[in-house]
Parts: structure tokens; sequence; C-alpha cells
């Protein structure tokens, strides 16, 4: 038939794991085909196997009916096979023009980069494609959906027909998700095929034409997202029934236990990203903070946990004032933090989970006397965090490292808990994460605000936001723009808010 | 490639000497001696060379061979010292020199450790009854180099490039500006230390400032420090082979490094004849007069220290009748050269 | 797991032997008798007690350059430095052992500490510039090291003597040397120095793997970060890593300053103790039994090293290639780990 | 005034010619990611063969002898260098230790070869080194002419044009590029088709031609022999240029010049009037303390290429 890409069989093997055991997905002629799978259940690998970065142990590959051997990225890239990876690509220092080129770079005849030709057919696609991208910015001063952008112009640049996305969009806003589903559909229409990685369902039954479902690393088979549904799709994926309406009672908020007044916080380069914010969080509710990417939200985070300084204005937890404190003297007040970015500031990696488990509590009794650690109690504490969060792993002394994504959340979400701070900020806590691990994470969050504890959730779900806040706060250029109740709103009334447009008359405006 | 015939001599020769035995035997009907180096090893071109010729000469004279009646023990470091100097005790030689005053604090604990060994320093002083001290009067051949200099000298300026500043490289120092004042009170001498043995690019720097401020002739006393300074005087040579520049040797004959093209930028060399002194205290030994504890000072009289002339051309015939006039003046001690520094000034106060 | 074990210790092992394999060869290539080169370097080494003493006395320097090497590597640290920070070590050892004058178990102890404060001085300006302006420890401890072999060398000649190259020995109230440990190893400078290097050792172990320092430290090395985020001090952590590292270099320096030698000299160049250093804590997996483990090693080629030219016509510097091929083996254990792979399956 | 940088500029030139050579290998190779830390040895490979080579066929080659040695000296230590890109990035070796290692090697074998050749720890003084010229014409410009072309190593001002050829090739070439994205993020070279292994491997081995040239540079203008002590520093001084510059070309040019000067400047000091009474333990010291000031007041910060020293292993992250 018209399949361009089919993969057959596929079996790949790691030390002690088979990550693809036996799996077939047929890609036909510009379609978008969905790959969904639980978190660690091997779509990755797979496509890995197929862009040339693995070797399968089994199986057959084929492009356009012929059986081929990928080696490498370079014979991918030559069958027309181009990448956008989960973790971006892309050469930091760099700008975007020399990180599409990289690697096919157009040169003059004295042998120099000619960056003038570059920029003409990266204009020639970014507008064929509706891609646009300042192609002489820096990688390391654009956003995210900016950088994925380059991603896909790298892939097109190629001159790729097959464009596989692995989880493109769990780090991008709704406005975002928006223009890559845009793009995609451009893409195809141009007659170039996609393989979309997702955990979003939504976006599956939106996008895609098919949907292959893969558990445990096996196939467990393809329908046409036409004669499927949500529910369908995510029981296949789990294997049991999921579900998706957070089941939460009404809130019964007590006293203030965050106040933040006027605050102002600068970035490295002197410019304001909080603009003298208000907000107020109480004991026993769950205030969500909705906003696109880069409206001072992680400064907002920064500046409470004592990970920035503030320039003016006040924190209190409690009516304590914490304005500035350092890290510990702000955890150490009672406040708890799921970081955004879990590899960077949640864990040590090179650190055991069970390490990793007490990272802010190692100089405390019991798991530490006169500076000497005790590592009885530290194990027996790590153990029981991972059966109680279920969190996946060989054991206490298996790398951070070697976890699943998901599983470094959970236990991150494990020890920010059990220190049952006053306060836990939840920062972006299910991005990336299957339906069941988001489903889990949610009933923990519930279950803490449900014991009296305060939670700030600030993510770019704007499903999250609604199913599980008590309150909205809307941020916008530094500020809090709106606050509504989740009850009362919608997503187009958040995204026209989170834009900056302060319609609707009626809702309460709290700040100024 | 170069010197092949001299290696495979030298492996036949070490490799029979691995037989310790032998050693033994010879050694206990005969005397023995050996030799401790320093970091420069034996083939410094300096005392520690020469101090192995000498020792070599003395095994000739005596029908031995190395590994065989005489043998050195070779320091790669400060930490080796002791060690070699433990071996050679065990192997039971007779006597054991360590040459370069870096020993002195290691020879002097292994002369009160094992008072039945004899033990001979070169450049230091050890105390014990069982040691003999073998100095050098540097400063008469520095004086000698510094008279050389002074008559030679256009410029009335001359420079000094010392290794370490310590007492034994400053009676060079005192030696050789005592020598050019006393033949001219008015010429300058810029004194400089590269504080260290082994740098050639301080060498370079310090010689490459003082030819340009119209120094011309520069004596060294900084070992492998000082080709630096040869390197600089032979660029300068090259470029101008008309500029009459001059570098003053040390511890041995130096000419040979000085060449360049059909000229020599080596003057002369303030030479120090550890291989005599060597020679001299075996056979003290031999001859059962060994002197212990006592301090032997090696100077123009014992013939220990010696002014070169191989190179004729720039040595003439007049600064040589000079040299030996000042030399005669120290030998009948009408002049008696300073060693230090404080010396140095009363004796140009005189001038 | 228990394969993982067998590794570790197969590696070294391996490595030595094919160090050792490859001087052989060297050595028959350049026409010298291997058996005779091998006797000779293990005579050199422990041939009898005297040997065994110096052997011992030269790996106690080198057991704490290294841990000070790997303790900074834990932190992420690349200290260099150890090379400057042994000088000024030793310098303060001796002054304190020349200038005070008081009863053994108030001078020596004294000496000692003086040693360990001025490596750590030494360690503390790299590590403050590190953590405050973010300069490049690499660098700055390259200048250190010539810094303090100059102020050095000038102290030793204008303030601790007269003009001269040595300084007066120490009193033996400040000295690690002992009549009994010499009159048993045949005048060995082996001394009680050895059990100090030891001690730090077990100190660097407990410290790295079972305190909340050494938590903090090993943590701010592998993620800086997370650390600030878990509510560590970052900059603090440096400058301490830094600090403890110095600490051990210095207490180097005293080994040699009231141990070996009761001196210290003018010196005409690096005494290469704190580079060597680096090899013998990379040799030792930057661990602190590793280091103990990689140091006799070193200790021990390079003593016996010694014996080579006189016993068997080979040069000395035979033993540094031998070292330098170890170091290489023990770095591509990647290769050898795969090849003893390759072995297993093909055995089953 | 103009006397001073009459002699200061021309030693600051013949000091760094070698530091800049070796500097602008460890740009090469730590620019793909591979820490140097055995530049020292590199340079003691170079100085050693430049020596043997320039003392065995000097009768043959007459006044091209050095021209030839640094060349010959060039390709043995690039190949010498290969056992480091073998151990750091096949073997996924520690990079550090697989330097030190190179240091220790490169030290034994020249010495060990010397002894074994020439029967004793130092070769005899070659006697066809570089010698300084006067450039034509340009040494005829008044003022400048003198103080940068008169009595000058040709090397040196080959060292600076190296600079400039090296920022060209990093910066402006399709190889700089793909050796610059290499040394930041390996996987994403990867994943554009770039061989991340082979262009290790080629600036490990340019590192190796570079320090091979610089240490025959430095026997062959400066110490004119070879021994165990011919190399003593100078490859660290060169991986501290390697940072100073901030792992740029140009800069690391500027700190080795920066070296050289501080160094001409210590050494010259006494003579200059306003630092005649200094005592000279504050000259000696000065160059490295001026380092250590000048990183520290406005240097700053220095960022290196982000995957310096992680092996890259495929399929790991
Ligand atoms: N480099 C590797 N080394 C060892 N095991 C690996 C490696 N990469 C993946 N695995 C294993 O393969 C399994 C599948 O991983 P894969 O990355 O394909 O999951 P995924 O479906 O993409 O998960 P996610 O939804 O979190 O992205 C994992 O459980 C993991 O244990
Ligand atoms: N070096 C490794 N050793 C063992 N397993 C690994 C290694 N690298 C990756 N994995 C496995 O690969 C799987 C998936 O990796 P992937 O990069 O897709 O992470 P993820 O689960 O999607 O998390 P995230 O999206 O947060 O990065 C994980 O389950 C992890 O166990
Ligand atoms: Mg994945
Ligand atoms: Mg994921």
């Amino acid at each position: 038939m018209e399949y361009v890409i089919e993969m057959l069989n596929i079996r790949k093997e790691f030390p002690g794991i088979v990550a693809n055991d036996n799996i077939t997905v047929q890609l036909k002629k510009g379609e978008i085909h969905a790959l969904l799978g639980e978190n660690g259940a091997g779509k990755s690998t797979l496509m890995n196997v197929l862009f040339g970065l693995y070797q399968p142990e089994q199986g057959e590959i084929r492009v356009k009916g012929e059986k081929v051997n990928i080696t490498n990225p370079n014979i991918a890239n030559e069958l027309g096979i181009g990448m956008v990876h989960q973790h971006f690509m892309l050469v930091e220092p760099f700008t975007v023009t020399q990180n599409i080129v990289l690697g096919s770079e157009p040169t003059k005849k004295s042998g120099v980069i000619d960056i003038e030709r570059a920029r003409k057919d990266i204009k020639e696609i970014s507008d064929r494609y509706g891609l646009k991208v300042d192609p002489d910015a820096k990688i390391s001063d654009i956003s995210v959906g900016m950088q994925q952008r380059v991603e896909i112009l790298k892939t097109l640049y190629r001159g790729a027909e097959v464009l596989i996305f692995d989880e493109p969009t769990a780090v991008l806003t709704p406005q975002e998700i928006h223009e890559l589903m845009d793009i995609m559909r451009s893409l195809v229409k141009e007659g170039k095929s996609i393989i979309l990685i997702t955990h979003k369902l939504k976006e599956i039954m939106e996008v895609c034409d098919s949907c292959t479902v893969i558990r445990k690393g096996k196939g467990i088979g393809t329908t046409d997202t036409s004669t499927t549904n949500v529910n369908e799709l995510a029981s296949l994926m789990v294997g049991r029934e999921v579900n998706f309406n957070t089941v939460k009672t009404e809130s019964h908020p007590k006293e203030t236990v965050l106040k933040i007044e006027n605050l102002v916080v600068k970035d490295s380069r002197k410019v304001d990203l909080v603009k003298e914010l208000n907000l107020e969080i109480r004991a026993g509710e769950i205030v969500g903070i909705a906003g696109v990417d880069g409206n001072g939200q992680s400064e907002l985070i920064e500046a409470i946990t004592g990970l920035t300084k503030s320039v003016s204005g006040k924190i209190e937890l409690k009516s304590k004032n914490i304005t500035n404190k350092t890290p510990r003297k702000v955890t150490e007040s009672g406040i708890g933090h799921i970081p955004q970015d879990r590899h960077r500031f949640g864990l040590v990696l090179d650190y055991s989970i069970g390490e990793n488990m007490v990272l802010q509590t190692y100089y405390k009794k019991p798991y530490s006397k006169a500076k000497v650690l005790n590592y009885k109690e530290i194990l027996n504490k790590a153990e029981k965090l991972i059966q109680e969060y279920d969190v996946r792993t060989p054991s206490v002394h298996t790398p951070a490292r070697a976890l699943s994504g998901g599983n470094q959340q959970k236990a991150i979400i494990g020890r920010e808990v059990d220190r049952s701070p006053d306060l836990l900020i939840a920062a972006q806590p299910t991005r990336g994460l299957d339906v069941g691990a988001i489903e889990f994470i949610h009933k923990k969050l519930i279950e803490e605000r449900d014991k009296g504890k305060a939670i700030l959730l600030v993510s770019f779900e704007l499903d999250e936001i609604i199913n599980v806040s008590d309150r909205i706060a809307v941020m916008f250029d530094g500020k809090i723009v709106a606050e509504v109740k989740p009850e009362e709103t919608n997503e187009q009334e958040l995204g026209l808010l989170m834009a900056g447009s302060k319609v609707k008359a009626g809702e309460s405006n709290v700040t100024e | 490639a170069c010197g092949g015939g001299s290696d495979e001599e030298e492996t036949t020769d070490s490799t029979n000497s691995g037989d310790d035995a032998a050693t033994e035997e010879e050694g206990s009907a005969e005397y023995s001696i050996a030799m401790v180096t320093d970091q420069g090893g034996v083939d410094d071109k300096s005392f520690n060379q020469s101090a192995w010729e000498g020792m070599q000469a003395w095994g000739e004279e005596h029908g031995l061979s190395r590994g065989n009646g005489f043998d050195y023990a070779q320091s790669g470091s400060q930490a080796d010292f002791m060690p070699n100097i433990t071996r050679l005790v065990r192997d039971e030689y007779s006597l054991i020199f360590g040459t370069g005053f870096l020993l002195q604090e290691d020879l002097q604990k292994a002369a009160e450790q094992f008072p039945d060994t004899k033990f001979a320093l070169v450049d230091a002083i050890v105390e014990a009854p069982n040691a003999v001290s073998v100095t050098f009067k540097e400063h008469e051949g520095s004086f000698l180099a510094g008279v050389a200099a002074a008559s030679k000298t256009t410029t009335d300026k001359l420079g000094f490039v010392g290794g370490i500043d310590s007492p034994l490289i400053n009676k060079f120092e005192a030696g050789f500006i005592a020598g050019a004042k006393s033949m001219n009170p008015a010429i300058e001498v810029d004194v400089q230390y590269a504080e260290t043995f082994d740098d050639p690019s301080k060498g370079k720097l310090i010689a490459s400032n003082m030819y340009s401020n119209d120094i011309d002739i520069i004596f060294h006393a900084s070992g492998g420090t000082g080709n630096g300074v040869f390197n600089q005087a032979k660029d300068i040579k090259q470029n101008d082979p008309e500029r009459e520049i001059w570098v003053i040797g040390v511890d041995r004959d130096q000419h040979e490094d000085g060449e360049i093209n059909d000229q020599n930028v080596t003057l002369t060399s303030m030479i120090k004849r550890v291989d005599v002194a060597v020679q001299e205290v075996a056979n003290m030994l031999t001859n059962d007069q060994f002197p212990g504890g006592e301090i032997l000072e090696f100077g123009i009289e014992e013939e220990g220290i010696a002014i070169a002339e191989t190179n004729t051309e720039a040595m003439t015939e007049e600064i040589v009748n000079t040299v030996n006039e000042w030399q005669e003046k120290i030998l009948n001690g009408e002049v008696e050269v300073p060693q230090t520094r404080e010396e140095l000034e009363t004796f140009e106060s005189s001038l | 797991m228990l394969q993982n074990k067998l590794f570790t210790v197969l590696v070294p092992i391996i490595s030595v032997f094919l160090g050792l394999l490859a001087g052989a060869i060297i050595m028959l290539v350049s026409g010298f008798n291997p058996i005779e080169g091998y006797t000779a370097l293990w005579n050199g080494a422990f041939g009898d007690s005297y040997t065994l003493g110096e052997t011992i006395r030269r790996t106690t320097p080198y057991i704490l350059t290294g841990l000070s090497i790997a303790f900074a590597f834990r932190t992420g640290l690349f200290n260099i430095g150890a090379e400057g920070q042994v000088i000024v070590g030793w310098l303060a050892a001796v002054w304190v052992g020349l200038a005070v004058d008081a009863p053994m178990y108030i001078h020596l102890p004294l000496a000692i500490i003086a040693a360990g404060i001025a490596g750590a001085f030494w360690a503390f300006i790299p590590g403050i510039l590190k953590a405050k302006l973010g300069v490049h420890e690499v660098i700055v401890t390259i200048m250190m090291n010539y810094i303090a072999l100059f102020i050095t060398n000038d102290i030793i000649r204008n303030v601790l003597t007269d003009r001269q190259t040595t300084t007066e020995a120490i009193p033996a109230s400040a000295s690690l040397a002992s009549d009994w440990l010499q009159s048993i190893t045949f005048y060995s400078r082996v001394h009680y120095g050895i059990l100090i290097a030891l001690f730090a050792a077990v100190m660097m172990w407990f410290i790295i793997q079972r305190t909340t320092i050494g938590y903090e430290l090993k943590s701010v090395g592998y993620n800086g970060h997370a650390s600030r985020y878990a509510g560590m001090n970052v900059s603090k952590n440096i400058v301490l890593s830094m600090v403890i590292a110095g600490t051990f270099a210095g207490l180097a320096g005293a080994m040699e300053g009231l141990g070996t030698y009761g001196t210290i000299s003018v010196m005409s160049g690096f005494p290469n103790m704190g580079f060597d250093g680096i090899a013998v804590a990379l040799l030792g997996a930057n661990t602190a039994l590793g280091v103990v483990l990689a140091a006799f090693l070193f200790g021990a080629l390079k003593e016996g090293a010694g014996e080579m030219p006189t016993g068997a016509g080979v040069p000395t510097e035979l033993v540094d290639i031998i070292i330098a091929l170890i170091i290489f083996f023990v770095a591509s254990s990647y290769i050898i780990r795969w090849v003893l792979l390759r072995f297993k399956k093909e055995g089953k | 005034m103009l006397d001073i940088l009459q002699s200061v500029i021309p030693t600051a030139l013949f000091y760094s010619a070698p530091l800049i050579f070796t500097a602008l290998g460890g740009v090469f190779s730590e620019r793909s990611g591979v820490v140097n830390i055995g530049l020292e040895g590199l340079m003691v490979m170079g100085a050693f063969v430049g020596i043997v080579f320039n003392l065995t066929f000097s009768d043959v080659l007459g006044v091209w002898t050095p021209w030839v040695s640094i060349i010959v000296a060039m390709v043995v230590s690039a190949i010498f260098s290969i056992i480091h890109a073998v151990a750091s990035v096949s073997f996924h070796a520690s990079q550090v230790v697989s330097g030190v290692a190179i240091n220790m090697l490169a030290l034994g074998i020249g010495v060990y070869l010397t002894k074994q050749w020439y029967g004793k720890g130092q070769t005899d003084m070659v006697n066809q080194p570089f010698y300084t010229t006067n450039i034509p014409i340009l040494s005829d410009i008044p003022i400048i002419g003198s103080i940068f072309f008169e009595g000058i190593y040709i090397t040196s001002y080959i060292a600076i044009a190296f600079a400039f050829i090296a920022w060209f090739l990093l910066y402006r070439t399709p190889f700089g590029l793909r050796l610059r994205a290499v040394g930041e993020h390996p996987m994403a070279a990867d994943t554009n088709g770039i061989n991340v292994p082979r262009m290790r491997y080629i600036a490990v081995i340019l590192s190796g031609a570079l320090g091979g040239i610089g240490g025959s540079v430095f026997a062959l203008t400066i110490a004119s022999n070879f021994s165990h002590s011919t190399i003593v520093g100078q490859g660290f001084m060169a991986l501290a240029a390697v940072i100073f510059g901030k792992w740029h070309p140009l800069g690391a040019m500027g700190a080795a010049l920066f070296f050289g000067f501080a160094q001409s400047l210590s050494v010259i000091g006494s003579s200059i009037p306003l630092l005649e009474n200094v005592p000279q333990i504050f000259l000696l010291i000065a160059p490295y303390v001026l380092t250590i000031l000048a990183l520290a007041g406005f240097i700053g910060r220095a960022e290196a290429p982000k995957a310096n020293g992680v092996p890259y292993i495929k399929g790991s992250r």
C-alpha cells in the first residue's frame, strides 16, 4: 500500500530491559500518526531506532516499500526522515541559522559558510510553512516554542518528508500548541507525513488520523481516531479505566498562609519581570496561576523560594516575613517546592534515589546527628516514600538518572509532600507525564489541600488549572491581572485574559 | 642516531655491573668509591660530570671499571638523595661523594648515621669526623673572569646572571664584581638572578635585556638557565657578526656552547676542576690519609680553579697576561678576593 | 552488581600487569634484560627493610596530595594547585618547628596544624575567587603555584636564614622522625607521618561518605542548581572543598618538612608532589582507599626506579613510562571491561 | 619609554610564541569537548623531536633545518596525541586522567630515548636554531618598525598568524561550526549527521600538532637543547592561556602575549627607573599575581564549552 514508513516487528533491548518488543508501526503518506503509551513504554526508543540513533536487535524498516538499514542519523536524513526530539537538540550559543544549517552548511567558493544563502533558504521555508523565526537570534535568547520551530525548520531544511515529533507539546503553552497544530496541518497539506508522540489524548483526537498504542514495550494495536474516543485510548494504554475528572470536594479556605505585597523581581539583565505583584493564598485552597510562559511565573516562584532576590515588596508566610531569605530558611519556615525543571533543580541525578529523598532534610535528625549521616534512617525513609508514592525503581540505590521522568517526578512529589509544608508550590507538576501519573499527582495535591495545606499551582495546561484549582489567578506581564473561579470560566476566557485583554467586565479584577 | 656507538658501550658495560657480588669482591679487596649526583646528573656538562670524569680517571689509574670499584647513583629529585646515599653505603663503598650543595643536609645525616663509611661533599660543608668537605674558591676564578671581562669590555658595562640567589652563587657574584672593579672602578655590573637553574627562557629574557642596555659581556652562574644566555648572545652575533658581545661560561669550559658560524661568543669560562678535587680526595683515601673532618678548599693554587683560554682570538695575549698578573697577586696574598656582598663592599671601598 | 565489584578489582590489576608488560617489551627492544630490570625495581622498592621504609616514606606525601586532588574532584573542582599548597605547608611546618620552643605534645601538633592552615589558605584564594567571581580555579591554582615557589624561596633566604639556601634542622620536639622506625629499617627515613596520611585517608572517606558536609560537597559537585534549591550554600561549599583539599596538601608539605627532611631548602623548581598527586588521585578513582593504594603503587615504582640504573642499567624514566601506561589502561577501563565481557560471553 | 617598549615587546613576543601555538591547540581540543591537560606533554614531545631532528640532520639540511624540524615535531606530536584521542574519545576515558598520562609518558619517552641515543640525560646544543631577523620593509617604519619588526623571530609572527587562521577556521567555516557544536552539544551534532568521534579526533590531533610546534619552537628559539627540564610548566601556562582567553583563539593569543609581556616586564623591571626600588621578589611574582588580578578584576567568569570533558557515548544522556 502507500505506506511511507513501515517498522515491522522491531525489537530493541537495553541491558536488563526490552524497550521495544516486537512492535509494528505503519505510516501512510500524508497522515498524522500518533504513538501513545505510558512513560517508559518505549516510544522514544522506537523513534530513535527509526532515526538511526539505535540499532534494533530484530525487525525490519521499510521506506516506501524498500527495506532500508538506518545505521546513523545521516542515513535517516537522506531517506527524508527528520526528528524533533523530546529534549531539543540545539546548540545554545549558536544562532538560529547556525543551528539549522549545522551539518549541511552552504559554502562559498572560499570554503566560508554562506550565511546569506542560508538565511534566504530558511526564510523561504519558514514563509512556506508559517514558521516565523528570527534567523540571527541566539538559541539561548528565544522561547521554547521558538526553539521548537527551529527544530522543525532543521528537519525541513534537510528535505524531510517524514517528521517525527517526540512529545512536542509537553513544553509548550496553549497558544504555542495551537500554532504547532496549525503547522502540522500545513505540513501534511504539503505532502509530509508525521509521527506524533504525545501524552495528551485530546491532541491525538484533534490532529491525528490514526494512533498506535504501546504498553510496556509491546504494540497493543493501531486504530483510526475517527473510530475511537479518549477514554478508550486511555484504557488501552494503561490497561485499566482512567478517571479524567479529578474528584474533588468543595474547598474550605482558612487563615492566610502566603501573602505577597507589591513584589518586584528583576532578571540578570535588570529587566523587571515581576511588577508590583500582590497575591494571597489561604490554608486549604489550591490557587492556580494561569499564564503564558515568560510572564514572570518562574521569577515569582524563585522569589518566594529564595532562589532569586526580589528588589522590593514583601513576602509573608504565616505572618512571618520571608522576603529575601535564603532557600534554606524559606524551606525551614514551611515551603515545599516541586520545581519546573526537575533535572536542573529537583534532583541530583548522580545521587541514588534514596539520597535524593533527603535533599532538604539530610542535616536534620534522624537523618544525621552531629553532622554524621544515618544511612539506615535515610534508606528507611526512602523505602517508605517509594512505596507510598509508587516510584518504580529497581532499588533505593539506583541513581536518580536511571528513572523515567514520571518516576522522577513522583519521587520529588513524595519528598516535598512528605515534609508537610504549609505551602506547597507545584510548578508544571505533570509536564511530560502519562495520564496515569497525572491522575495520581492531582489526587495527591487535592489530598494535601484537604489536610489544610495551601497550594500554589503553576501550569501552562489550562485543563489542569481548571480541574485542580479552587481559585485561578491569571498572570500577565509580571502582574496578576485577573482572578476567576474555575467553575465560572472556560479555556477561551482564560486564554484571552492570559493574552492581556481585559474583556468581560463583571469578573473580579483584584489588582489595581 | 647520534652517539650510537657510545650508547652500546654503556649498555654492555652496565649490564655486567648488574652483578653485585663482583662489586663486593673487588670492593672489599681494594678501596671503592662512588658518587651521588644532584638533579643535574652525570652528564650535566657541569660539576656532576666533572666529578664523574675525575672518578673515571681515578678508576682507570687503579685498573677499575664502572661498577667494579667505582660507580655513581643519579638523583632525579631531592627525594632521591638519601636513598641513593644509603644504597651506596649498603653496597659497601668505602668513600661516597655527594656532588652539589643541595646534598648537604642528607650527606650530613648519612655521615652521622654511618660512621664506618667515609664521605665527601662537593660545594658545601659537612661536619663529621668521617667526612671531608670539598669546596672551591669560586670567587677567585670569578675574580679573574671579572678581570678578563674588564679588559675586554668596550662599554664598561658588564652583566652577571645568577641561578638561585644563595651564598654559593654570591661567591661568583662578589668575585666577578671585585675583579672587574679592580681593573676599573667605573665599570658597572648589572646583577640579576633567575631564581632557577633550569629555565632558559628566563636566561634569555635577562640576557636580551642586558645586551640591549649596552652590556657587552655576561658572566652566568646559572646552570641550564645559562643556555638562554648563550642562545641570546649567539642570536645577536648571527644578526650582527661585527658586534662585540660575549658570554663567560661557568663550571667547565663552555667554549663549544658559544660556537656560532665560525665565531665564538664564549670569551672564557670559570672552570671548577671538580675532577681534580675528586681524584685528589680519592688518592688521599688510597694512601690512608683521608682527612676526615677537614674542609679542603680548592683554589687557583690547588689547581681546582682555572680560567679557560680556549678562545685564543678573544682572549688576547694581553688579556691573558693581565689575568696572570692578577692571578699572581691572588696567589701571593696581595689581593684577598671577597666572597660575600659584605666583603665586596669593604673591598670596593678599599679600591 | 557482583560483576561490577569484580571489575573494580580486576581492572586495576590488569592495568598494572599490562603496564609492566609494556615496560618489559620496551626493555627488550632497547636491549635490556627485563627480568634483571624488574628484579632491580623490586629490590629497589621492597628488597629489604630499608627500601621498604623508603617506599613508605615516599608514599606518605603522595597519599596526602592524592587525597587533596581527589577531594576537590568530588566537588567538581580541579586542584592543580596542590603543588603550591605543599610548598607553603612545608614552609609553615618548618617555620613553626624553628620558631616555637615547646614540649613535643604541643610543638609537633602545632607545626602540623600550621602546615594544614597554610595549605588551606593557599587553596582558599582560588576557592573564594571561584565561588564569588566565577574565576576558573585551574588558572588561579597554576598561578598560585609559582607565587608559592618564589615567595617561599624568598622567605627561606631572608627570613628563616641569613641568605642561606637551607634552614637549620627543626628540633626533635617538632619532628615526625623516629629513631625506632629508623633503626628497624636500616636508617631509612620512614617517619610517623604515614600514620597521619592514613588517618587523613580515613577522614576523607568519613567526610565524603558519612557526613552531611560530604553529602553537600558531592551534591554541589554534581548539580549546583539542585543544591541551591535544596538550601545548600554553593559558594561556601566550593570554598570549603578547596580549603579541605588545601589542608591535605599542606599536610603533605609537613610530611617533608617535619618527617623526611626536617628542613626546607630553596627550590629551583617544583617538587612535583602535587602534579604526581593528580595521577595518584585519578588512578585511585578519587576514593580514599583508591588513593592510598595508588599512592603506594606510585611510591613503590618511583622508589624502585632508583635501583634500575645501577642494578640493570635501565634509565629511571622507564618507570615514568610504565606509570603513564598504567594510568592509560585504568582510564580506558571501558575497553578492558568490554574485552572481559567478550571473554565471558565466549566462555559461555 | 620607547626604549622600554623596544626591549619589552620583542622579548614578550619570543616568550609568548610557543605558548600561543600550544594554547591554540588547546582551544581546538577543548572546543571539541576534549579537555587537554596533556598540552605540557605534547610540548615535551615537540621539543624532543625538534631537537633530535635538528641535531641529526643539520648537516644535510643546512639553514632549512629548524623549519623542517618543527614540521617533523608537529607530525610526530600529532601522531603521539592520537593516544589521548583514542583513550578519551574511543575508550571513554576520563580526559583529565588521559592528559596527565600524556604528560608523564612524553617526558618518560623523551628522556629515556635521549639517554638511549646520546648516552646522557641531555642533548648537545643545536647549531641550527632559529635566529631573529629584521622583517624587511616593515622594520623601516619609524617607531613601530623598531618595536615590532626588529630583532624578531619569524615564528612569533607565524604564531600570531596561526591565531587568526584558527579564528577563521573556527568561526567562519563549516568545519569550525561543527567542531564547536560537538563541544557544546555532541548529541545535537550527532543527530545532525556530524560524526562526533571523528571531529574530536581531528581536534585532538590538531592540538597535538600545534603543541608539537609550540614545544619545538620553544626548544629551537630558547632552550637550544633537550633535557628533562626543557619544558617545565609551559604547557600548563598554555592551558591557563586557553581558559584566560575564554576558549577563543584570539583570546588565547592575547592571554599568551599578556604572559610574555608580564614576564618580560618582570625581568626588565629592575632597569626601569620607576620599578628600580621594588624588591625583586615582587617583580618575580608579578606576572602571576597580575594574571589573577586580571581574571578577578575584569575578565571574570569564563564559560567552558558545555560538553568539555564529557565523553560522548551514543544513546545516553
Ligand atoms: N539509553 C538507555 N539505556 C538503558 N535503558 C534505556 C535507555 N533508553 C531507554 N531505556 C529503557 O527503555 C524503556 C523505554 O524508554 P523510552 O524512552 O522509549 O520510553 P518512552 O515511551 O519514550 O517514555 P516517555 O513517555 O517517558 O518519554 C525505558 O523503560 C528504559 O528503561
Ligand atoms: N542512561 C540511562 N540509563 C538507564 N535508563 C535510561 C538512561 N537514559 C534514559 N533512560 C531511560 O529512558 C526512559 C525514557 O527516557 P526519556 O528521555 O524519554 O525520559 P522521560 O521519561 O520522557 O522523562 P523526561 O520527559 O522528563 O525527560 C526512562 O524511563 C529512563 O529510565
Ligand atoms: Mg520518551
Ligand atoms: Mg517523557
